[in-house]
């Protein structure tokens, strides 16, 4: 029909129809604040954090359901619950949706919702690649998960898939160009934030805010920013190498064709180790900002809690191949590694003692934060110390492949990475949505994950020294492992009861609040130190009124408190005096857009074409060039978006990311 | 109110369907003798036409589809036409919030699409005489036509404000237009000078590499240099190079590639695994694809 | 100019550091001297090929003298096309902290490999 | 390869005069953001390289496969003439983008796009003699799948010819901006970034002639 030519109906230029003519559709440039679409075209920072925080969420359930499935078939010997095949696909889901689908997001929730907060920013360097590392990691990580549905079952090669078992003799199934294809997106995605976040911290400092200023948290955020920006490569180039092989026929992986296996190993781990500490450096920044609030002491020697999680970002380049001792790589190389090994631990205690120190002499407040930050310091420890005995390479060769290994990477990331973040949540709750959750709830989960957390993977320290290899499908009585696997079991079912009790919890005091009317938490409920907590609780759409002026560490306790003569703290302003209102108006902000979606969903898409059959691609490459340059023609801001803008108050130094952001590029000028 | 374009597309489909009917009957071979008395079995010849191949059989299938596709396109153009009330001026003017509809305005801006979309049907034709490569790139050449030739004719008459019009269709067309334009530009040189340096002796692709990346170098030198140069001159040496460049790229097509020393036959026969007959494990399969076809197969021989 | 900008990016005077019209328009003949610079030592990597043109055992140094080269095309290429040199500090600190991650983690790994070491292939 | 683009894509829309000024480090998010990105890709090339050079010593030495036809394949396949005109051609190009990046800040629209298109051009023939030696290589025996060797030469020059053809097509993006009137000395440093991964591309040639090609 549209080849049929005829003539327009004219409407003369200048003159304006009585309705808005759209004829775009979706194209149009998205304009809403409320609803699904404000959710779906959001480029403002604390969406992004929320929906990477609810995603990971998800995410987490289907991990936790699929170690439920384990611990049920290893309940007792002989288990028949899954088929080993399917006891393959299960573990190996499970460590991949929990490392690179909850944790690794999870984390990058509260560095996107609360570093531009921590510095003094109006939102990240880049809003519009913030929303597309977001849908990038959703899509990356749903389409991992189609697996299961239409790749024949998941990938069964285990998290760290090493050749040749990730090889197409060994793993026939799709389940592992899944692994390879989806982890590739959501390390691209993991990529872009990086950058985008180094660029935030480095660049949109508030005025004052030197980098020795700013908060632990932002400082670890940072350290792991820069982690990801180098290890992420490498992993792409062994997946590419993996995906070449399965698909194209490579031979990469191939050894009978004369190719070395340990390539993966020494590919994976030199990007898997600093994954380790992108997974629990998070963490480690979330309990340095709730300790000292809750014991109302300023960190105790800022600058080596700084210092030691750069030595932790630079040392943990160098001990990648103490995950291989077992592989034969040589002695030279073993007892390397091994010494680099045993430094690292160095940097970490000097944490563990800090936190520690911070604590001691404080008034200590116990609400669930604090709980699970003390949880965290405890927990650690114990998986710390586990980990330092892997780093004697002959005790390690025992250890290798068994449950110890479990238990220690167990104790570290659960322990470690999971609480901090329990603890988090709990702490940046009221700031996130305005309201509290219940405190007594709170503790109630707290005490069934710990205590379910050590009755499944304590047990799996004995375990593991009695000789029980990892990833086995199941055991004989004669073995002897029967009765510390129904502890583990047991345990397992206590973590679970404390995941609903967490779930209860934000529903309760979600629908308490919203029936009872419970007054708003207020800007600073925890009488706590940095900048996030000088705004208002929901924040504001645009953060800050009035950019702050920085001039010490803590600046907003400073602003709060004084000292008295004897050194200690004397309240020298009432909290709503110090703390913005939220009120400002005609502040620069970026506008919507919907192309970061539309980009991330041709991802998968040419993912299935790889996998399936390359025709698949071509739409979703047409989808991805379209998103790409659509997007790259499409203005940062619309020039209506903040029309009548006269003398905005928040002139200062930190205002130029508004400047930056909503640069009003009129040549762009862009009707319709 | 079905309107006045609709009539005539559902009036189409009506007849188009009576024609696939009619013809997929007859194309059968009527058996006139059935007429007299056997009107029964006459029902039943046509069952096939009048459920439309849903039980029983059609003659000629490639026209009974035509005329069905046809009749069906027809039908939903129409419906299309209803739905948006096409061709009624009232809604188009309720819709600009106007008392009447405008009058009508003549189209200004020029469509080279008819004209592209010619010749690519020419180079089909030639393509179905020749080469099945010239078939695929005519193709590719009518869908790009039609694709951009639908877009004209809606931006065109969008909104009715000739300048809203053009920028709604850039904002459409553009993000796919330049990063493929640049793409093909890419495409284009690489593959007609790689089919030069191909046919030609191993140490003249050398000099020539060099010196067609000289002759590049030095025309941009000298442009640069001079102080002045008319638009029309930059331009005319562009399509002076883009011909030579296709001149190139097909000559060194139509001689074909020099003789390359091959070492070893046994090794180099492509698709069929050539040195993997060495392997260790005798023949494994290396790509997924492979193994889902080989397990596909014996499923296949188990039944 | 380019003298000057030389002399106060050297000093390190920030007001100059960044990129302004009029920085780069005076770099143009540097450019066209880098680019010289840059196409004799491609010509001298490209000579190490042809053997026979040198006495007989220089060609066990030429690994060094390649990588040399390499390493001073490297250097011109990202100090003066990419403007490292008149650029802030910071920008060559995040891309150096690139390379020697890179450089050291991969040499590391091909060590491990015993790749520095005779035809044996693997370690053990 | 999003990022790259979209980086520069933002900076076309971001980038202001006295914007560098504004940031606490001097200098624009778009222009950090692409080094950022650079930095990190030395990891992905190191990788590639690593691999390949494993993998070429390891084709000499695999057990029960010395001085067979593969390994003769693996080897002696380089036309070093010809892939040093492949380095000439990119450095070219390399200096006729900082001289297009030269001539936006001036402003001076007419040399911009020429150099801009020959740059385009020189690219677009790098790519041709890629084509020619990959085709080349095939037709003399030595596919993507035949041995280890290869696998790891065709996936490191071709991570780097991909990494040309996205540099073309950035340029050609900047090219028609400019016929739009929407590349000026203004927005500079939005082609001061494209050319920054230009540049970066070739760089990376630099250490594959070497490394890949030279030392034996």
């Amino acid at each position: 029909m549209a080849l049929v030519e005829r003539e327009t109906l004219a409407l003369p230029s200048g003159a304006s129809p009585g309705v808005a003519i759209e004829p775009l559709g979706v194209l149009a440039r998205p304009h809403t604040k409320t609803g699904w679409r404000s959710w779906v075209s959001t480029v403002d920072h604390k969406k992004i954090g929320i929906m990477y925080g609810a995603a990971a969420l998800m995410f987490f359930i289907v991990g936790g359901l699929e170690a439920m499935l384990i611990r049920i078939q290893l309940a007792q010997p002989n288990g028949t619950v899954l088929s080993a095949d399917v006891y393959n696909q299960v573990y190996t889901m499970h460590g991949v949706t929990m490392v690179f689908l909850v944790i690794m997001p999870m984390a990058a929730a509260f560095a996107n919702y609360l570093l531009p907060l921590q510095i003094g920013a109006r939102d990240v360097a880049f809003p519009r690649l913030n929303a597309l590392s977001f849908w990038m990691f959703l899509g990356g990580g749903l389409f991992f998960n189609t697996a299961w549905f239409v790749g024949g079952g998941g990938a069964d090669c285990g998290w760290f898939c090493y050749a040749p078992n990730s090889g197409v003799v060994f793993s026939p199934t799709h389940g592992v160009d899944f692994y390879a294809v989806g982890l590739q997106i959501a390390g691209a995605a993991s990529l872009i934030g990086a950058v985008n976040l180094i660029v935030t911290v480095l660049n949109m400092r508030a005025p004052g805010m030197t980098l020795f200023r700013m908060p632990v948290f932002t400082w670890m955020q940072l350290v792991v920013q820069f982690l990801l920006l180098f290890s992420l490569p490498v992993i792409t180039v062994a997946l590419f190498l993996l995906t070449f092989d399965r698909s194209f026929g490579a031979n990469f992986f191939n050894i009978s064709q004369g190719a070395d296996p340990l390539l993966w190993q020494h590919l994976f781990w030199i990007f898997g180790h600093p994954e380790v500490y992108i997974l629990i450096l998070p963490s480690f920044g979330i309990v340095s900002e709730i300790i000292p609030t809750m014991s109302r002491k300023p960190i105790y020697g800022y600058p080596f809690m700084v210092f030691s999680g750069i030595a932790i970002g630079f040392m943990g380049w160098g001990v990648w191949a103490h995950h291989m001792f077992a592989s034969g790589i040589g002695p030279i190389s073993v007892a390397a590694f091994s010494l680099s090994t045993m430094f690292i631990a160095v940097p970490t205690g000097v944490k563990i003692l800090n936190w520690m120190a911070t604590m001691w002499g404080g008034k200590i407040t116990f609400n669930t934060p604090m709980l699970f930050s003390a949880g965290l310091v405890a927990m650690f420890t114990i998986g710390g110390l586990s980990g330092v005995t892997h780093s004697v390479a002959p005790a390690d060769t025992q250890q290798t492949d068994t449950y110890y290994i479990v238990a220690h990477f167990h104790y570290v990331l659960f322990g470690g990475a999971l609480l901090g973040l329990f603890a988090g949540m709990y702490f940046w709750w009221p700031k996130a949505f305005g309201l509290m959750l219940n405190d007594r709830l709170g503790k109630v989960h707290f005490w069934l994950m710990l205590v379910g957390f050590n009755l499944t993977f304590g047990p799996m320290h004995i375990l593991g020294l009695q000789g029980m290899s990892r990833r086995i499908q199941t055991y004989q009585p004669s073995d002897g492992f029967t009765f510390w696997n129904r502890v583990a079991t047991f345990g397992v079912f206590w973590i679970a009861t404390g995941m609903l009790v967490f779930l209860y919890n934000i529903y309760s005091s979600w629908s308490s609040w919203k029936k009872a009317g419970r007054p708003n938490p207020g800007a600073d409920p925890w009488d706590a130190r940095s900048l996030e907590w000088s705004i208002p609780s929901p924040t504001p759409e645009h953060n800050f009124d009035v950019v702050p002026e920085i001039h010490a560490q803590d600046d907003f306790w400073h602003r709060k408190y004084g000292e008295d003569e004897k050194g200690r703290a004397v309240r020298i302003a009432a909290t709503e005096d110090v703390v913005q209102k939220g009120d400002a108006t005609d502040v620069h902000l970026p506008s919507p857009s919907f192309y970061p979606l539309i980009l991330a969903s041709a991802l998968p898409i040419i993912g299935y074409g790889v996998i399936f059959n390359r025709l698949i691609a071509i739409p979703g490459a047409v989808l991805f060039l379209f998103g790409l340059y659509g997007w790259a023609f499409e203005p940062a801001t619309e020039p209506d978006d903040h029309a009548g803008d006269g003398g905005h108050g928040a002139h200062g130094g930190g205002d130029h990311d508004g400047a930056a952001l909503a640069a009003p590029s009129t040549e762009e000028a862009h009707v319709g | 109110m079905i309107t006045t374009g609709a009539k005539f597309y559902f009036g189409l489909g009506f007849l188009l369907l009576v024609a696939a009917v009619l013809y997929g009957w007859t194309s059968g071979g009527v058996d006139w003798g059935l007429f007299p008395g056997h009107l029964g079995d006459l029902y039943f010849e046509m069952l096939g036409a009048l459920t439309l191949g849903y039980k029983g059989a059609v003659g000629d299938h490639l026209g009974f589809g035509v005329l069905l596709g046809g009749a069906a396109a027809s039908t939903t153009i129409g419906s299309f036409m209803v739905a948006f009330r096409d061709a009624d001026d009232k809604p188009l003017a309720e819709v600009a919030g106007l008392p009447t509809a405008p009058p009508l305005q003549l189209v200004s801006s020029s469509n080279v699409w008819a004209t592209i979309g010619a010749f690519a049907v020419a180079v089909i034709a030639v393509g179905i005489a020749t080469s099945g490569w010239f078939v695929i790139a005519g193709a590719v050449l009518l869908a790009i036509a039609t694709l951009e030739w639908a877009m004209y004719a809606w931006a065109d008459r969008a909104t009715g404000d000739a300048a809203v019009n053009a920028s709604l269709r850039n904002k459409i067309m553009n993000p796919i237009e330049v990063p493929l334009f640049g793409a093909i530009v890419a495409a284009f040189i690489a593959l007609s000078i790689s089919r030069l340096f191909l046919t030609v002796p191993k140490v003249s692709a050398t000099w020539l590499f060099l010196g067609i990346a000289t002759l590049i170098f030095v025309t941009a030198i000298a442009l640069a240099a001079a102080p002045r140069v008319p638009k029309a001159a930059t331009r005319g040496l562009l399509v002076i190079a883009a011909i030579a460049v296709l001149a190139i790229g097909i000559a060194g097509a139509v001689a074909g590639p020099r003789e390359f020393h091959n070492e070893d036959e046994e090794f180099t026969v492509e698709g069929t695994g050539g040195p993997k007959d060495l392997y260790v494990y005798g023949q494994v399969p290396t790509t997924t694809a492979a193994v889902q076809e080989k397990s596909g197969h014996s499923e296949k021989k188990g039944e | 100019m380019s003298a000057e900008t030389v002399a106060t990016a050297t000093t390190g005077h920030p007001e100059h550091a960044g990129h302004g019209g009029a920085v780069h328009e005076s770099h143009d003949r540097t450019y066209v001297k880098i680019a010289c610079i840059l196409a004799v030592l491609t010509f001298m990597e490209m000579l190490t090929y042809f053997e026979s043109i040198f006495p007989d055992g220089v060609e066990r140094y030429f690994a060094v003298v390649l990588l040399v080269l390499m390493g001073t095309k490297f250097y011109l290429i990202s100090a003066y096309f990419m403007h490292l040199r008149w650029d802030k500090p910071v920008l060559k600190r995040v891309f150096m902290t690139g390379i020697v991650i890179a450089v050291g983690v991969y040499l590391i790994m091909l060590t491990a490999f015993n790749f520095w070491n005779g035809p044996g292939v693997m370690p053990h | 390869m999003a990022e790259t683009l979209t980086a520069s894509a933002e900076g076309g829309h971001a980038a202001h005069d006295d914007h560098g000024h504004e940031t606490n480090t001097g200098i624009t998010n778009e222009k950090l953001g692409m080094w950022l990105f650079l930095g990190s890709e030395c990891l992905l090339f190191g990788g590639l390289i690593s691999t390949f050079l494993l993998y070429k010593k390891k084709l000499d030495t695999f057990p029960g496969f010395e001085n067979t036809t593969i390994v003769r394949l693996g080897r002696n396949v380089y036309d070093i003439p010809f892939t040093s005109v492949s380095s000439f051609v990119l450095l070219m190009s390399s200096l006729t983008m900082v001289l297009a990046v030269s001539a936006l800040t001036r402003d001076d629209q007419r040399r911009m796009r020429t150099w801009l298109l020959a740059t385009v051009f020189l690219g677009a023939t790098f790519l041709a003699g890629q084509v020619y030696e990959f085709t080349a290589f095939v037709k003399e025996g030595l596919g993507f799948t035949t041995n280890i060797f290869s696998s790891a030469f065709y996936t490191l020059t071709g991570f780097h010819g991909a990494h040309v053809l996205i540099g073309i097509i950035i340029l050609m993006t900047m090219f028609a901006r400019s016929l739009q009137g929407k590349l000026r000395a203004r927005n500079a440093e939005t082609l001061e970034i494209a050319g920054l991964y230009w540049h970066f591309v070739d760089v990376v040639w630099v250490v594959i002639f070497v490394v890949v090609y030279l030392i034996k």
